[in-house]
């Protein structure tokens, strides 16, 4: 193997790297919110992934039938659109349930678990009980190669720039807005919030809404790398949980770091070991380490 | 026997993220002294007691207890070494009944197996009785303890306390929350308590501090700024500054 | 005094909850046994049951009964008369048939996980029984079904076998998908003596006097494939990868010994991701790494869309890749989409779009009975087999006691079977070619290759 | 006269005698075999129910990972009837006889070190009960005294249940991979696959699950399970009354690992098998749902709600497969918003109101009055340990 070829190895592997880093954000995201500000234990998050890959999906299948020639722009109004519908059914879901158990955070855990069964059965009786897939555009298949020897995944530089673009937008709304303001007042302290005039239970319903959205959203850019089924969204549910709680629930640097090393680890690991041995190896880890700081990697210091 | 002071505590600092809650703090207390520290809020009152009962780890410092430097002990060992600590809003278990809450802080059958093979013998019968007795709660033995008043809760905390008989006692705000009639009565209870043991209590209310306190401490800013008798304090200059110029 | 009401009061507690609970409980749980009773009784025979429980698909025909399915052509409607065969005289054992029907179990899952995969042989099966009634039934009797959900849970197949050989004393039973499900219900049928019929291809390693397979055992679908992209392709060096179970690890050991002893090839990586893994990132970059000639691939289930997603999006294609893969039937490419597949093979005993007069005729029935839009894979079609290949049996042995059709069973040949023709093999396993399929942008493939029929063979030696 | 004592009076055992009773002989009276062995199976969940009301409903810790002990026991358990089950006669065809089926097809051919053991009874059972005590109690050292808890002990039970899962599925030539070791035949020569072992084994199971509900209650009689109430409130006010809670903590966590260890291994026996399926994470999920319907505080209350999710899931699952998780999904939801106590909060509420009226009519004494009741009512409904 020449150097030229070791070379380009080393650029696609750390890039692959740095594409499951952007995945694990993405998906960390909208829970990072609704169980860091929240502290909502929401196991139905990745059904409303799946809510979003379906949204893909339902637009693939109207744009092929009634204007097949748009085929390569539907793509980006789905998405958009993946995060309204998630959004709404989770505005929905926090004025109905979730609404109700704000003292409760472990009943949360129950209770979404529940939601997130209803919620398979109805993609299985009422979308389809098989997978199935969205035609995607030419511009997100294959590889974009800057040289002959390295081959780029598009998908992958999509997720990445969205991920980008999420990741940006939520920092700016939590740190700059009025909103974000808003909502780091009402988790930090819920009675002086709403004594200062702050209506908590529309920040509560928005933020939920909020994280659905961004899980919506997640599970739509993931229909280009993975699999729209009723039971996707459970594949992805431990690891999210995992990046939120081992980057420090209530921090959205953390869940950043937390995502970046998990995915180095993962796919370093991979690279070298069997599947089986780095999925093993790099949760025990992370278990260790939340051993020595329960509270993740990175915490506000409080006075108690 | 050796002659140590009950608590000694010496050049004492705790930081969080740069902010000094308590800073180079010195602080002695006598045996059988009850201590008052007051000061205006945010002045470390609070996380000097976490300080002593270990629940917060210092940064800088000592705390001797008798011979002992807590600041290098576990929690449930400085409370075994006769440390108790009463938390600013009453912190009882109110599914239990408070016959239920005194038996369980009786200082035998500490250890998990212990507990487990815990036997309820006749001086645990007794002493729940005498310690009720003491804080006025006899009456109310069998009620749950979520159906006291405030007050008697309070009182219920330091029954709790009591069962282990400690040596030095520490009550955040014992008396926040309840009646004038009740205010009389911890007054007493306190006075009665501290015959033969030091304690150190965290008051506001300064008519309660002039009933109970034998010396009285005043904290600014992690700092101790007077020390001294009721009135020595309340004519000090910088007392008076730190009450009134904020 | 107060305290004895407590006292009292907890007492009562007990019992109450107790009374509270069983009594609502009995209702239903004793109650499903008679309502399924009075299910299984009721006049109209694939309907009845089939409605109710048929997973939701929304194309699916409301009204399959017996009377408008589509028969396949060539086969005439049965002149036996029940009354030819008194029930006293074709069933010994206890078995749920009477001179008018005889009810046998459907046991797949139509929820959780599994549900997607095993959607496609529910309706084969229901499909051939409709047929089979229609053209008069089997020994005069029409064919009653029972269907359980065996929910993607093994424990849950067990109990529901259980309760179809034990309490519903059905006939036989078409039913399985996973391996673990297998595995979890084989020691009910054999102590049971029940009767299974399989349909999905798997390991081998397994013979049981109370199973039909009538999918390809691991060497069918194997051997004949290496040998083809071998000589075809003149490939020599392979990348072997799998879902991390016990199918692929098999399948992979059976092909790495084929490659190296037979083939005098190499195989340059064997990769096995969990199941669920969604990450092939890494695994593409080592694959790329190896340069092999020819990936042989066998991930399943969620893993299987994320692999192929990101294959193609690594740049690996038909056009500077061959790949052949023994787990993607059209029912995964439905998932998986087609622009991610162009070109790559699949190795299977039937595609939808084999060019023959009996798949026609299936392929017309099915989406007659099922909708328009109906996708067969090669387990679909194999489970289609089960229903005909235990009429056959039965008719041959004029007896559905288990023993008896069991022997009946090797030699039996399917002339209507829409991959052409299958032979029962003494083995229980069944005699069938192995195909290559050219997968398209559309779903279907296009047939490349087509063996001779092969022998199966479930305990191959030289590959254990 | 403390009203302790009064804990574990004749009422609470009544409670138990009503159970034992419904288990032991209103069920084997009424049902067939085929019936009683799927509600044994039932029952081999309740101890995971049991487990958890000790250590989640009074304790305040919420393990996902009870499916790992439930696991763990279950193995032990297989490991043991899977080497009967593979003499060398019966497994001749093999390449190396004498080992289980997995193992040959995966290319073993001597049988595993950690396996050798299992071969004798004694030290199966033996290691049913330490296995997952010495597991929980590493786990439990490590969190507890850490001060993990709450959610992160959750979720990370939950990805301990994940890798163990993980490790027994990749392992496939020493624990049967996915599929789990199956075909299970003998103990001691002894056939449990007969209608008659499985008459007995369902005796034994009940048994062992009152043997393990009469435990339960008695530990959360003692000062300890006074303890655990206790800390799930106020844990600091434990620590700063001179408890070690970690130790506390950990000696609950391995109580209820052995309880559900024990429930595992009763299944593999009455089930004949045992898979990784049990130890993942939906099973372990699950578990606390039933005894969430059942009364996270009650004993008794556990074992009913087990009994009736899962005779409600065999019923809709027969019935209208297409509804039950449906309805599944809408009970947990209905349980967590409406029922927090379950079953027995809903006798609580309604039940005991008509009772008490009863108990004071059958009295009909002047003492006892409204005012006695309602202060009754209040001192249930606090400390709850039916």
């Amino acid at each position: 193997m020449s150097l030229n070829e070791v070379g380009s190895m080393i650029a696609m592997q750390g890039f692959s790297g740095l594409s499951l880093f952007t995945v694990l954000l993405l998906m960390a995201l909208g829970l990072a919110i609704i169980f860091g500000q929240m502290g909502v234990i929401n196991m139905a998050h990745g059904e409303f992934m799946a809510i979003g890959a379906y949204v893909v999906y339902l637009f693939s299948q109207l744009t092929q039938n009634y204007a097949p020639g748009l085929r390569e722009v539907y793509f980006v109004p789905a998405v958009v659109a993946a995060f309204f519908v998630a959004g709404a059914v989770g505005y929905v879901v926090e004025m109905l349930l979730i609404r109700r158990l704000y003292k409760r955070p472990l009943d949360t855990l129950l209770a979404t678990w529940g939601l997130s069964l209803a919620m398979q059965q109805f993609f299985r009786s009422f979308i389809n009980p098989k997978e199935v897939s969205a035609e995607l555009p030419e511009w997100l298949l294959g590889a974009f190669n800057p040289t002959p020897s390295i081959q780029v995944p598009r998908n992958g530089i999509f997720v990445m720039g969205l991920t980008i673009l999420v990741s940006a937008g939520v920092y700016l709304l939590m740190l700059k807005s009025r909103w974000g303001i808003r909502i780091r007042a009402t988790t930090q302290n819920r009675v002086m919030s709403s004594a200062v005039g702050i209506n908590t239970d529309r920040v509560d319903r928005f933020t939920f809404a909020l994280g659905c959205g961004i899980a919506g959203l997640a599970g739509a850019a993931f229909t280009t790398i993975g699999s729209t089924g009723p039971t996707s969204g459970s594949l992805y549910i431990v690891d999210t949980f995992l990046v939120v709680v081992f980057g420090g629930a209530a921090n959205l640097i953390g869940t950043i770091a937390s995502a970046f090393s998990i995915a180095q680890a993962q796919s370093l690991l991979e690279f070298f070991l069997t599947s089986a041995m780095a999925k093993v190896l790099t949760l025990m880890t992370i278990i260790v380490i939340l051993m020595i700081r329960p509270q993740g990697l990175f915490t506000n210091k409080l006075r108690t | 026997m050796a002659e140590f002071e009950m608590l000694t505590i010496q050049g004492l600092g705790v930081s969080f993220d740069g902010f000094k809650a308590v800073d180079d703090l010195n602080f002695i207390v006598d045996r059988n002294e009850l201590r008052v520290v007051i000061g205006p809020n945010g002045a470390g009152k609070t996380t000097l007691l976490d300080l002593i009962c270990g629940k917060t780890k210092s940064t800088s410092g000592s705390i001797m207890f008798k011979t002992m430097d807590l600041t290098q002990m576990k929690e449930h060992d400085i409370v075994r070494a006769g440390v108790g600590r009463k938390f600013q809003t009453p912190s009882i278990y109110e599914n239990l009944s408070v016959s239920e809450n005194l038996e369980v802080s009786f200082p035998r059958g500490r250890s998990a197996f212990g507990a487990l093979f815990f036997k309820r013998a006749a001086d645990v019968i007794d002493r729940v009785h005498k310690v009720a007795e003491e804080v006025m709660l006899l009456e109310k033995l069998d009620h749950q303890a979520a159906l006291l008043s405030h007050g008697q809760k309070q009182w219920l905390e330091i029954g709790m306390l009591l069962m282990q008989d400690p040596e030095l006692l520490m009550l955040d705000e014992p008396v926040a929350g309840m009646t004038v009639n009740e205010r009389e009565q911890t007054a007493e209870l306190l006075n009665r308590i501290s015959k033969n043991r030091s304690v150190i209590v965290i008051e506001h209310d300064m008519e309660f501090v002039r009933k109970i306190a034998h010396k009285v401490t005043v904290l600014h800013q992690g700092k101790v700024i007077a020390e001294g008798s009721m009135d020595k304090v309340t004519a000090d200059p910088r007392v008076i500054e730190v009450y009134l110029g904020h | 005094m107060q305290l004895l009401f407590i006292d009292r009061s907890r007492a009562l507690r007990g019992a109450f909850s107790t009374v509270l609970c069983v009594t609502s409980l009995w209702a239903a749980f004793a109650g499903a046994g008679c309502n399924k009773s009075s299910a299984s009784t009721s006049s109209d025979p694939a309907a009845s049951k089939t409605d109710k429980a048929a997973p939701a698909s929304t194309e699916r025909s409301t009204e399959a009964t017996s009377t408008d399915v589509m028969t396949p052509p060539g086969v005439e409607k049965s002149t036996l008369k029940a009354a030819d065969y008194p029930t006293a005289k074709v069933m010994t054992t206890g078995l749920k048939v009477d001179d008018d029907s005889v009810t046998v179990g459907i046991l797949h899952s139509t929820t959780g996980t599994m549900a997607i995969s095993e959607t496609g042989s529910v309706q084969a099966e229901k499909l051939a029984i409709a047929q089979i009634n229609a053209l008069g039934g089997i020994l005069g009797r029409q064919i009653k079904v029972i269907q359980e959900d065996g929910a993607s849970d093994w424990p849950t197949f067990a109990e529901k076998a259980r309760k179809l050989l034990v309490n519903d004393k059905v006939a036989a039973v078409m039913g399985c998908w996973t391996s673990a499900s297998r595995k979890a219900v084989l020691p009910v049928f054999e102590k049971e003596n029940g009767l299974l019929y399989y349909p999905t291809f798997y390991e081998g390693l397994e013979q049981s006097k109370n199973v039909f397979y009538t999918g390809q055992e691991a060497t069918q679908q194997i051997l004949a494939s290496l040998d083809w992209v071998h000589k075809e392709k003149g490939a020599k060096s392979f990348y072997l990868i799998g879902s991390d179970y016990i199918w692929p690890r098999t399948s992979m050991k059976i092909a790495r010994k084929h490659i190296e002893n037979v083939l005098h090839g190499t195989v340059v990586g064997e990769e096995f991701a969990p199941l669920g893994n969604t990450q092939f990132g890494s695994i593409i970059n080592k694959i790329k790494l190896k340069k092999p000639d020819v990936i042989f691939a066998a991930v399943v289930g969620g893993s299987n869309v994320a692999w192929f997603k990101q294959l193609n999006a690594a740049g690996v294609t038909s056009a500077n890749q061959t790949l052949l893969t023994i787990s993607v039937t059209e029912d995964e490419v439905l998932g998986i989409g087609g622009e991610n597949l162009t070109g790559f093979f699949s190795s299977m005993k039937y595609f939808q779009s084999l060019d023959n007069a009996n798949n026609k005729a299936f392929v017309e029935a099915f989406k007659k009975m099922w909708g328009p839009k109906s996708v067969i894979g090669d387990v679909t079609q194999a489970a289609y087999l089960g229903p005909w290949i235990w009429r056959a049996a039965v008719e041959k042995a004029g007896s559905f006691d288990v023993d008896k059709v069991v022997a009946a069973s090797p030699d039996i040949e399917i002339k209507i079977a829409p991959e052409g023709y299958v032979k029962v093999h003494a083995n229980h396993h069944l005699w069938s070619k192995a195909r290559i399929g050219k997968a398209k942008a559309d779903g279907q493939f296009e047939v490349v290759h087509e063996s001779d029929l092969i022998e199966p063979n479930p305990f191959p030696k030289g590959y254990q | 006269m403390s009203h302790l004592t009064k804990k574990l009076g004749k009422a609470d055992l009544l409670g138990v005698v009503v159970l034992s009773a419904v288990i032991l002989v209103l069920f084997p009276s009424v049902f067939g075999i085929f019936r009683l062995n799927l509600i044994g199976k039932y029952l081999t969940y309740a101890f995971v129910g049991v487990s958890l009301v000790l250590l989640w409903g009074n304790g305040g810790i919420l393990s996902l990972g009870q499916g790992v002990f439930f696991g763990l026991g279950g193995y032990c358990m297989a490991m043991f009837l899977k080497l009967e089950a593979s003499d060398p006669i019966a497994t001749k065809i093999q390449t190396t006889p004498g080992i289980p089926d997995f193992m040959d097809w995966n290319q073993i051919v001597k049988l595993p070190l950690f396996w050798l053991p299992f071969k004798s009874l004694t030290f199966t059972i033996i290691a049913i009960l330490v296995v997952p005590a010495l597991f929980a109690f590493l786990i439990g050292v490590a969190m507890f005294k850490r001060r993990v808890g709450g959610v992160y002990f959750a979720i990370i039970t939950q990805a301990v249940a994940l890798i163990l899962s993980v490790l027994i599925v990749g392992q496939q030539g020493l624990t049967g991979g996915i599929n789990g070791i199956t075909d299970l035949k003998t103990m001691h020569g002894w056939d449990i696959r007969s209608d008659s072992a499985k008459y007995i084994l369902y005796y034994v199971n009940g048994a062992l699950l009152i043997g393990c509900v009469v435990f339960t209650r008695w530990v959360l009689s003692t000062k300890f399970g006074m303890l655990l109430l206790a800390l799930r409130e106020k844990e600091d006010r434990v620590r700063f009354s001179g408890y070690d809670v970690a130790n506390f903590k950990t000696l609950a966590f391995c109580m209820s690992a052995v309880m559900c260890a024990i429930g595992g291994a009763m299944f593999t026996l009455q089930v004949g098998f045992m898979s990784p399926s049990f130890v993942g994470i939906t099973p372990s999920i699950e578990m606390v749902i039933y005894t969430a319907v059942g009364g996270r505080m009650s004993v008794v209350g556990a074992v009913f709600g087990t009994l009736l999710v899962n005779f409600a899931k065999t019923f809709f699952s027969e019935e209208y497969p297409d509804l039950w998780l449906f309805l599944m999904g809408a009970t947990f939801i209905a349980v967590v918003l409406l029922f927090p106590d379950g079953l027995a909060g809903l006798y609580d509420r309604y039940g005991k109101p008509f009772v008490l009226r009863r108990a004071a009519r059958a009295h009909s004494k002047p003492k006892a009055t409204e005012p006695n009741v309602a202060v009754a009512t209040a001192l249930e409904s606090g400390g709850k340990h039916g």
